[in-house]
């Protein structure tokens, strides 16, 4: 399996968690959900509408930088992607940085909208490739969103699984704790107790994550490759092989 | 409707934003304005207090690096793609700047209220974060519409004294047209003055047809424009250029060190005429 | 990006208006879907608590005389010139609707409470008037950030289920252009979805250039759209016709009774084609 | 004097008020205090901006029917005008009905934004033709919007004065009461007395209300008198002889 086939089976086992949504919304740095969303909207026509956040061309946002929140407090975003340097057994993330808050170090950029979305969105995607146990932690040094609140808090979403380049995990928010569904071609069960800093739920026979459906692999190579490139360029070019000819393509 | 005479040189401009004010900038992607952000530092402006809306990025991290900000109040600092912003990550380390880190909606929010002239505005999410045990404005109150126990965060207004962008046009009445860049109209209208970089200036009003009128800023709030074409540079531009990606990669390399930064500044900021 | 199933016949788009649905209304300058009224009127909707964004006109006067409207939420009814709303004013006399009368921007923040998610929103001004005393939903509270006594009037989200208006453009993808009329994109973020009513359908995507983007409203909020040239008649519109000083005369004095309302229902409401 | 005249003496009174502002607001529906606005405009320069609400051509806000709200409680706004149907000693103003609220009778159009511009504008100038005891009374049925507040209420503005098409009065916030500042010359100090519902203080030798200054009135004719017919067409025909073919003045 090429890198570029097990980032586009990322992009096809994303897209199949998007197809009950009617809106999604995704960061412009995000490549990857943001493919996977282009991807199920050119599959099945759901989710109906996706906004790819900071770009000019895909973002139908018309009023200025707080109208996603507004959105998603409307609750009109369905499903949102969440990253973070840290991210822990309970699905705190942490995008803040190591070490003793403020005298952070290293010093990652900062939370985003993280602790506002978390709360609102009820579909949030945690996707982190790197799968160690320096960014899958028992215990995130700042909790920039926490993953779980009190029954008493106002909270309409919050964390629906975390998918890495090796496993998909789905969270049980009444546990409080990840459980894996499957775990990737390239991965085993070893691998992730090993390379995974939390606890989790599993059992012994965790199947491995089904290969991309090839009516599905093959819309995205045919149809989407053009929109993913037009969005991320640099992406592109590295998953599709002649993507700069893809005009001659079609 | 007001005299032209708020057209000025752009180190003029940044020669009217005193030491110490609160300066609201936009995030990378709205329309930063590089080219004041240098007259700045030529100026050797200090003890701003930047407030990223919502996020700040290479103009933050040249003016920390440059040793012109006290405090910075933001979402975030990054630079995308091209990794840990170094000045940044070292004033950090130092604890050289203070940090008012909050969350991008709370940013808005407070803005709003300033717009609105109103104390505060309550905001939903955030409780448990850290972000809220640090930050030194926030207070956590009680829904006044709620029967039961409800918990929301009142998020004080922020009123900067300036709000600093770059925008494509403005006209011969001072008026600035931002497109659906509305962020940039909240920020001016919770601030007390707009300062504005514009690419060129239009010789005919902006409210002449109500397309353009949609996405004007009205002259009242602005307080002084300076022409600087492409001033969103090294920085893309919404409606114009691509970032420069080969300068970005330049001020990496050289900024990754203290000495090389001060060479940076050297060259891309006191010698500005590098620019063209 | 919408499929365009969603632009319709006037009549469908009232038809799925419900009986007792909260309606958010513009001005009379703003665009107001007299077209759509008379549908609504036609359909013989019932119970309908309408909300004056931030004040009604002809659009509640009809309403409320065709025996449409339970509940008024307004900061206002005006015919402007043409004096006193005969209908409102024979219905505030006999009690047969519930007033819940506000101030503009209470109005206004209310909804953007609503659009912001949050439970309200703090206004200044308002206290010492009676419309405080009488509005239902309004409360005091005590300033959190202020350590004197520093009461405030907290305005509670208005959600409306349908915010219903008159705009010049739509195109195929279900997005509305509306130019610098943002209360209309705030009424509309405010409330559950938008019924809207266009002179003409652009066949290119509004979203072309960033000069028409700066106006739209994206089809994401947007549930219906029906083509009514002209729709604001017999209302003036900002971007298109005068007002029609005749027929609001004619107006005026067939609604001075009961009967000649009637009258004026029968002619131009159910036998509609006398519109054109 | 004719009514014109009349009304042209107001305009000119008005203006002369307006000339330390930055920034004057008018309603669309007043074409006294428009006038004046624009005409102050035309022979100063100040105020320097003038925002007619509700026109297209002449207003220039641009972020919907809240702007003007939020722009006074900026203190971006420097003068603005009331009415009411009713009008106390108190400078307490009624837009709402006469009777038991609720069930007012008459039933005026309601508050519109009177509760709030009148805590937040720093000049706010009653303007209300009709001078009688119907208008001007001890005490209003309903307050749209009070005059006063106690010292603990945030309050940035409030009534400068009143005029009528008798008289100037101006408010005296301390005293809680208006003083009456000149009669204008088509009445008398006994007129006023006659027809005014509420106690004001007053001295008897109040002067008459000065003529319009000649130049400003010159200039009101000659360079305004095109602006007033664009926003106030109606308003323009009365008080100009020929304003239909003012294009051919100019």
């Amino acid at each position: 399996m090429t890198v570029a086939d097990e980032k586009k089976a990322l992009i096809c086992l994303i897209a199949g968690l998007l197809r009950d949504c009617n809106h999604v919304a995704v960061g412009a740095a995000s490549p990857i959900p943001g493919a996977a969303a282009l991807l199920a909207k050119a599959a099945w026509g759901s989710p109906k509408h996706v906004n790819i956040l900071g770009s000019v061309a895909n973002n139908f946002f018309t009023g200025g930088g707080g109208e996603l929140f507004d959105c998603a407090a409307q609750g009109r975003i369905d499903a949102f992607f969440l990253g973070g340097g840290q991210i822990d057994g309970k699905a705190n993330i942490n995008l803040m940085g190591l070490g003793d808050y403020p005298k952070s170090s290293p010093r990652w950029p900062g939370t985003f909208g993280s602790a506002y979305l978390y709360f609102l969105i009820p579909k949030v995607i945690l996707f982190r490739e790197e799968h160690s146990r320096r960014t899958l932690v028992e215990k995130v040094d700042f909790i920039s969103a926490p993953g779980t609140s009190a029954d008493h808090i106002y909270r309409k979403g919050g964390p629906f699984g975390l998918i890495t380049s090796k496993a998909f995990f789905r969270f049980d928010k009444d546990k409080e704790r990840f459980r894996l569904v499957s775990v990737h071609p390239t991965s085993s069960l070893e691998d992730i107790l090993d390379n995974t800093g939390f606890h989790f739920d599993y059992s012994e026979d965790t199947p491995e994550t089904p290969s991309p459906d090839p009516e599905l692999l093959a819309i995205l190579d045919r149809d989407v490759r053009q929109k993913v490139a037009e969005v991320y360029p640099n992406f592109a070019d590295a998953i599709f092989p002649m993507t700069s000819g893809v005009e001659h393509v079609k | 409707m007001s005299s032209p005479t708020n057209i000025t040189p752009i180190d003029e401009l940044a020669g009217a934003v005193p030491d110490g004010a609160k300066v609201a900038v936009p995030a990378d992607y709205a329309g930063v304005s590089m080219a004041a952000t240098r007259a700045l530092i030529r100026r050797r402006v200090r003890s701003l207090h930047l407030v990223g809306v919502p996020t700040s990025g290479l103009q933050a991290e040249l003016l920390i690096g440059a040793g012109c900000v006290t405090t910075l109040e933001s979402s975030a600092l990054t630079l995308g793609e091209y990794g840990p912003a170094p000045r940044f990550t070292k004033a950090v380390r130092d604890g050289s700047i203070r940090l008012i880190d909050a969350t991008c909606p709370a940013i808005h929010a407070g803005l709003q209220a300033s717009q609105k002239g109103t104390p505060f505005i309550p905001l939903r999410g955030i409780l448990g974060s850290d972000i809220l045990k640090n930050h030194p404005d926030w207070k956590v109150i009680q829904n006044p519409f709620a029967e039961d126990d409800d918990p929301i965060v009142a998020i004080p207004a922020i009123r900067p004294d300036i709000a600093l962008f770059h925008a494509p046009l403005a006209d011969r009445d001072g008026n600035v047209w931002l497109g659906r860049k509305r962020e940039l109209v909240n920020m001016t209208h919770a601030s007390k003055t707009a300062f504005v970089t514009v690419d060129a200036i239009s010789e005919t009003s902006l409210f002449e047809t109500e397309e353009m009128a949609a996405g004007v800023l009205p002259a009242l709030y602005v307080g002084k424009i300076a022409v600087a074409p492409n001033g969103s540079w090294p920085l893309p531009f919404w409606n114009g250029a691509q970032g420069d990606d080969s300068h970005m990669r330049r001020y990496m390399e050289m900024a990754a060190s203290d000495s090389g930064f001060e060479d940076y500044l050297e060259q891309f900021v006191f010698g500005e005429s590098a620019m063209a």
